[in-house]
């Protein structure tokens, strides 16, 4: 029981994590329809950013305060990602107008593959820490109830708590703010959005660099966990199945699908592993997205496509 | 003026229809073929056929049968590397389990296993489309992934993990010098491209563009897609298969399942992509292009890094290699999206009509 | 900036050495391949390796090359992917008059080198790792896993965790749960252990990591759930902190954690907070900041700006690891120089002979300036492995202590193994073992 | 107007109801056609008449009514047995298969006939083993019958996507024909076209009605052309049938005064 318990509450949190990362996928596909496989990369790419300039910040200024030299290099990590996202839109997006969706998927492949190498051309490709002061150890609870306790990860509630602020903050930004509206009605409808004077390449840019925000938590999440390293960008492919499962138009899509993949391949994987020898939550969160598929084409919340002749 | 067809009139439909109308390119088709099965066993060397030529021709194949899949029938597949392990391991298990089995057989039957794991992981191209499918068929590859690295009957329990195979034989011939090898997967290739062909330019293969192109009014002029769709996947997978074998028998001779990650399955889209997609004799351009690209920046960047004076370390290579990679995807997606094949035919179009312009 | 400024060095030096290597071209040089991995989930654990390798064959340059036989090397970057190793291979096996010898830093790509090796007649050397297997000399002409194998740090890693239980009776019942990367690596430990297992009846739970090894929440999951009295970790790059991260986040104590040597190096552990009390068994050279030879690294080459890596990464275990392969195939071809001719340049036939017969003492170790950190090495004909000695070592939290006398392999365990496993890949392959005579040549 | 006779009903479609979740698209549609007939179908934009189309060809599955072809009656149809009873259509927003040729988008009118299995295709030869490479040819030959008839002979090879819009709507036409169809249903053949491009289409269509007696149920909303080539025409208005008859009697129906001419044009 007890361990049920902690395989759930790892389980949602890696959940919470992936949501994040699917929140980027969603982003960018709502408002330009372009399903975004360089999301990973742009994970990778922000987080070895942030870690680096964490680093460099202190011996180039003589800062010596960690929370400054952090603030800091959150600051130029986030612009660099701007500049990614207006690069992407600039060199990429602009001349992509209007192409099928599946040749703007192969684009962002190549982007990936760009950002990849840019990323470690630049930063190098060791381990890299980032230290945003998030508790390392264990919290033990009901250690009367059950033998052992439950063990709940300080660091894994941090995260989750940062990534609900993140959406919460987005599902604002949406709601709120003119941009936001302005996205949602690209996202409705290209050309009217364009007729009504929204200027398309504008909100392309910005969405892109909300969506290298998100990478950017997602990274620094990720990267005090793990250490920021190459195998950063396997994320992205861990959080494709819940883009799908969760529907590739929808913001709570993507929190809920999170959450159930990542319960999901987690309790999979500690109560069927064993049987099978294990190592199979990655496609079965995969195989669990196909089957919903099937059933359900648009993913949960996504919108029914009627194709007109 | 050489390449011309005045003069050259077709006074059958039959004679209008072969896969090269003009009789230049026949001439120019035969001569490639007769070098490359005489002339380039003599001249290459060993470095040459095993580290370029081989893993050219092999992945040339691979790249067809994605081609077909991708360029012809539309549908996008990020999971070819799971097709090619299934049909390794497959020709693999044929060869070992079943005494005095010989080597094409292997192959064909791994051909087969691969036929058969393409139509199960086809099946969701029914229901959903592009983007979508393009994940489908990435748990493809997870699941081929684990399944060979954690299903130990597939591997013969060998406690490494990792299997291979020696001494092949065809017809009783060792198939051990470079050049043997060589002349296998020449052979094989020029088979299955020939057969490949045949089916793109006959009633098949205009069922799978019609779906590309229009799936609802090819629906309406009474193509079925899920025959369409299943078929290519068959044929596709088919083919990458025995392709996976070949990359396995031939060309690692031993390997696990981390010779057919993801990474493969993109590097074969990429192949399709800047070959050139819905065109046979771009996958060739492609494949040659992604395998002799990292060996030619292996080469060259370090050599032009002295000449300013940097030295270029490996990975600082291999990051170019990525960055490349990214950059020249993007640039044929923009500016040529029917690939190298596109330039090529436009470069005969020109010849065709030299010296006047128009 | 120093990791920039240390890049630029590092850039300027191989500048250096690669005109080096291209002046020399004409005069006698011995040809080295190296197959590394500086980029991809794995090359935490290859730069450093990697550099050892070459500052060593720097060092044999500056003290005038094996008697007078200049050392030439290349790099191919391998990411650690098999497939991209056969290439290289392919690639490499005929440059500069030919491969000396093979060494291929993975288990994996190894493996589908060995055949090769014997098909080429090019010795593959795998000081440490490889294909256990391949330590009988007498199957496996080609191939030496010189000073050790995975099978040797199985045995040495379980006599450390008897160790810590006071002896390998009190193993009896105990639980141990062997944490592995998914790889022909990773899979190596699990027969000897296996073995030590029946035969000291404690439990043992194999826990496969997948490729890249970043998420392992649900490994330890159960981890956390059997309560295992020891963890044996075989991790491999960016496996190894995630590894160390998770136990602390799971609450497991480090100090029951015990490595082997792809665990076992700083990158592994500085970065994490809580890697303290962990310890890893490390099979040949361990981390040597003192050793005579890495003093003579900084001052011969890294004084003079000329250090293929970070300075302070000179004497981290993997780069004493790099020193000591590069050492390996250097002294061989020098042994092999004993017998074919001073100062000529070694065929990989001669160099291969020179393998087999490696006799590295003390004296030899200690005038190499490798002494204090490994013990002896010996090869036969029959045994290409030869007595393996391990020494444990614990993260105190800013640097290794040695933590164990030198632990070697129990031949009684591994040589019924070796012996197995190779008349079973003899019947496989249809080879016949070597004659007596066939050791001479 | 084509002095045939006209036979009895092959097509008749049943109180047809089709909704897109909330959106009623039809409700009761009922018509019939008759053998040899050239039938219109008008009504302003949305007026559900592609809709109706689309449920006969089985694209879309109306949630009631029944539709029946020479007697057999489905509850909804099957692009596959559609096409195999012998009912073609061409497509308002050009429906063609943009990556082939002429020849080829064509060819795939064919395909319903043709005998030979994939590995037959497989090891088509000039050297006629296994019988892939005569069947081609016999319905290459087909083909460039449809090819002089709509008499774009020199445009064969030449990718459809290039082709001006008048030829690409030929050649939709011809892949139609090439089914050798015995309903033809054409969804706006001449949305815009200029007059020349519009007789001449004309001019096919009739044709085909004659030659071939092709029935032939057609979509237009160039009022013009509809009362000069149709026998019997129905009305349809925001998804409901307001009119059916003759032209002369469609023209001189109020409903259909009000709604439809007195709106447009």
């Amino acid at each position: 029981m007890a361990f049920f318990l902690e395989a759930l509450f790892g389980g949602l949190m890696a959940g919470m994590l992936y949501s994040l990362v699917a929140l980027g996928f969603v982003l960018i596909f709502k408002a330009s329809g372009v399903f975004n496989f360089a999301q990973g990369a742009m994970v990778l790419f922000a987080a070895l950013a942030m870690a680096r300039f964490s680093e460099w910040i202190p011996i180039w200024t003589g800062i010596h305060s960690r929370f400054l030299a952090n603030v800091m290099a959150f600051v130029l990590a986030a612009a660099l990602m701007g500049i990614v996202a207006w690069l992407v839109e600039r060199l990429v997006l602009r001349h992509l107008v209007n192409q099928e969706a599946v040749t703007l998927l192969m684009a962002t492949l190549g982007i990936s593959y760009f950002l990849d190498g840019l990323g470690q051309t630049i930063f190098g490709s060791n381990i890299y820490p980032i230290n945003v002061g998030m508790p390392k150890d264990p919290l033990m609870l009901f250690e009367r109830t059950f033998d052992g306790g439950v063990l709940l990860n300080l660091e894994d509630i941090y995260a989750g708590s940062v990534a609900a602020l993140m959406v919460a903050a987005l599902s604002l930004f949406f709601q709120k703010t003119a941009t936001g509206r302005a996205l949602r009605a690209v996202a409705d409808d290209h050309q009217a959005a364009q007729s009504i004077g929204i200027p398309l390449n504008r909100i392309w840019v910005i969405v892109w660099f909300v969506a290298g925000i998100t990478a950017l938590v997602a990274g620094i999440i990720w990267g005090s966990k793990l250490g920021v390293q190459f195998s950063l960008t396997t994320v992205a492919l861990r959080a494709l199945p819940v883009v799908i499962l969760g529907g590739l138009t929808s913001v709570p899509g993507a929190i809920i699908g999170g959450l159930i993949i990542g319960v999901g391949e987690k309790l999979s994987e500690v109560f069927l592993g064993p049987f099978v020898g294990g190592g199979i939550e990655i496609w079965f969160a995969y195989v669990l997205a196909l089957v919903f598929l099937l059933l359900r084409p648009q993913g949960l919340f996504g919108e029914k496509i009627i194709d007109r002749v | 003026m050489l390449y011309r067809e005045n003069g050259q009139l077709k006074t059958t439909y039959g004679a209008d229809q072969q896969i090269f109308p003009i009789a230049q390119d026949r001439w120019l088709i035969w001569a490639l073929i007769a070098f490359a099965f005489i002339a380039v066993p003599l001249l290459a060397d060993e470095y040459l056929l095993r580290a370029i030529l081989i893993p050219f021709l092999i992945m040339s194949l691979a790249a067809l049968g994605v081609n077909i899949l991708v360029g012809y029938c539309g549908q996008i597949s990020l999971g070819s590397g799971a097709f090619m392990a299934v049909g390794a391991y497959g020709a693999y298990n044929m060869l070992v389990r079943i005494p005095g089995m010989p080597l094409i057989p292997a192959l064909i039957l791994g051909g087969l296993c691969a036929l058969a794991f393409g139509i199960l992981f086809g099946l969701p191209s029914l229901r959903v489309r592009g983007l979508y499918l393009a994940v489908a068929t990435l748990a493809a590859q997870f699941f081929a992934d684990w399944i060979f690295l954690r299903i130990k009957w597939f591997t013969l329990d060998s406690p490494s993990g990792s299997v291979s195979v020696s001494n092949l034989q065809v017809f009783g011939l060792p198939l051990q010098s470079a050049a043997d090898k060589y002349l296998f997967c020449l052979g094989m290739l020029a088979v299955v491209a020939l057969l490949a062909k045949n089916l793109v330019r006959s009633a098949i293969g205009r069922e799978w563009m019609a779906i590309r192109d229009m799936d609802v009014a090819a629906a309406v002029i009474g193509i079925r897609p899920m025959y369409a769709k299943l078929s290519a996947f068959a044929v596709s997978s088919f083919i990458i298969g025995m392709a996976g074998a070949l990359w396995a028998f031939v060309h690692l001779s031993a390997w696990e399942p981390a010779a057919f990650s993801v990474d493969l399955s993109f590097r074969l889209l990429f192949m399709v992509i800047i070959g050139g997609l819905g065109s046979i004799v771009g996958s060739f351009f492609g494949a040659a292009f992604i395998v002799v690209l990292p060996i030619f920046l292996n080469q060259i960047l370090p050599a032009a890094g002295a000449i300013v004076g940097v030295n270029i370390s490996t990975a600082a290579v291999s990051h170019a290699e990525f960055m490349v990679f990214g950059a020249l995807i993007v640039w044929f997606l923009i500016v040529e999206p029917h690939g190298l094949s596109r330039l090529w035919s436009i470069g005969k179009q020109k010849l065709r009509i030299w010296p006047f312009p128009h | 900036m120093n990791k920039a400024s240390a890049n630029l060095a590092t850039v300027l030096v191989m500048l250096v050495s690669s005109l080096s290597v291209s002046a020399i071209a004409q005069d006698k040089q011995q040809y080295f391949p190296l197959l590394t991995f500086r980029t991809g989930p794995y090359a935490p654990s290859g730069s450093p390796w990697a550099n050892g390798f070459v500052d060593y064959f720097k060092l044999v340059n500056l003290k005038g090359g094996i008697n007078g036989v200049r050392v030439a090397w290349e790099e191919c970057e391998t990411g650690y992917a098999t497939d991209r190793g056969v290439e290289c291979y392919e690639r490499m096996k005929g440059k500069n008059g030919g491969a000396t010898v093979f060494q291929t830093m993975s288990t994996g790509i190894t493996l589908a080198l060995t055949e090769r090796g014997m098909a080429d007649g090019i010795p593959i050397l795998t000081p440490g790792y490889g294909l256990s297997a391949s330590a009988d000399g007498e199957v496996f002409k080609w191939s030496f896993p010189i000073g050790g194998s995975h099978w040797a740090s199985a045995d040495t890693q379980i006599q450390y965790v008897a160790q810590k239980v006071g002896g390998l009776d009190k193993l009896k019942g105990k639980k141990i749960a062997l944490l592995y990367h998914d790889s022909p690596y990773g899979k190596e430990a699990i027969p000897v252990l296996a073995a030590r297992a029946k035969k000291h009846d404690f439990e043992l739970t194999a826990i496969p990591v997948s490729h890249p090894g970043v998420d392992q929440k649900a490994a330890w999951l159960q981890i956390r759930r059997s309560r295992p009295d020891f963890v044996l970790l075989w991790g491999w790059g960016v496996m190894n902190s995630t590894a160390l991260k998770e136990a602390q986040s799971t609450g497991f104590p480090r100090d029951h954690v015990v490595g082997v040597w792809p665990s076992g190096s700083d990158s592994d552990v500085k970065e994490v907070a809580g890697a303290a009390g962990y310890s890893a068994v490390l099979v040949l050279p361990g981390p040597g900041f003192e050793s005579t030879i890495a003093k003579e690294v900084r001052e011969k080459l890294h004084s003079k700006g000329q250090g293929s890596g970070p300075k302070e990464e000179v004497g981290e275990a993997l780069y004493m690891r790099g020193l000591m392969n590069a050492m390996v195939a250097v002294e061989g071809v020098r042994r092999a120089q004993e017998k074919f001719g001073k100062g000529q340049v070694m065929t990989p036939a001669q160099a291969r002979w020179g393998y087999e017969n490696l006799q590295i003492d003390d004296k030899r170790l200690s005038q190499l300036g490798i002494a204090d950190v490994m013990q002896p090495l010996t090869t036969t004909c029959k045994n290409h492995m030869g007595p393996s000695a391990a020494r444990a070592y614990t993260w105190n939290g800013s640097k290794w202590d040695v933590s164990s006398e030198w632990l070697h392999a129990d031949p009684a365990v591994l040589d019924p193994m070796i012996k197995a496993a190779g008349d079973k890949y003899a019947s496989e392959k249809n080879l016949t073992r070597r004659t007596p005579a066939d050791c001479q040549s | 107007m084509s002095q045939k006779k006209i036979g009895d009903v092959v097509l008749n479609v049943q109180d047809i109801s089709l909704r897109f979740g909330g959106v009623t698209a039809l409700t009761n549609i009922s018509f019939d056609v008759r053998e040899h007939e050239v039938r219109a179908i008008i009504g302003p934009n949305g007026a559900g008449k592609s809709s109706m189309l689309n449920c006969i060809n089985g694209v879309y599955q109306p949630q009631e009514g029944s539709i029946s072809f020479r007697g057999q009656t489905f509850k909804h149809m099957n692009s596959r047995q559609v096409a195999e009873m012998g009912i073609a259509r061409t497509f308002q927003n050009l429906a063609l298969f943009k990556g082939m040729s002429v020849v080829d988008n064509i060819m795939t009118g064919r395909n319903l006939r043709i005998k030979s299995n994939l590995l037959m295709q497989a090891i088509r030869n000039p050297f006629s083993i296994g019988g892939a490479q005569k069947e081609e040819e016999a319905h290459r030959e087909f083909v460039e019958h449809i090819i002089d008839f709509l008499e774009i002979q020199a445009h064969r090879k030449a990718p459809v996507g290039q082709l001006p819009y008048g030829l690409q709507k030929r050649i939709d036409l011809g892949r139609a024909l090439a089914m050798e169809p015995q309903v033809l249903l054409l969804d706006e053949p001449m949305a815009g076209m200029n007059l020349e491009e519009k007789q001449d289409m004309s001019r096919f269509i009739l044709d085909v009605n004659d030659e071939f007696g092709t029935t032939i149920v057609l979509i237009e909303h160039d009022m013009g052309v509809v009362m000069d080539i149709s026998d019997r025409v129905v009305v349809l208005d925001y998804g409901k049938k307001i009119g059916d008859g003759t032209p002369d009697a469609v023209r001189s129906n109020e409903d259909v005064i009000s709604a439809y001419l007195g709106t447009s044009h």
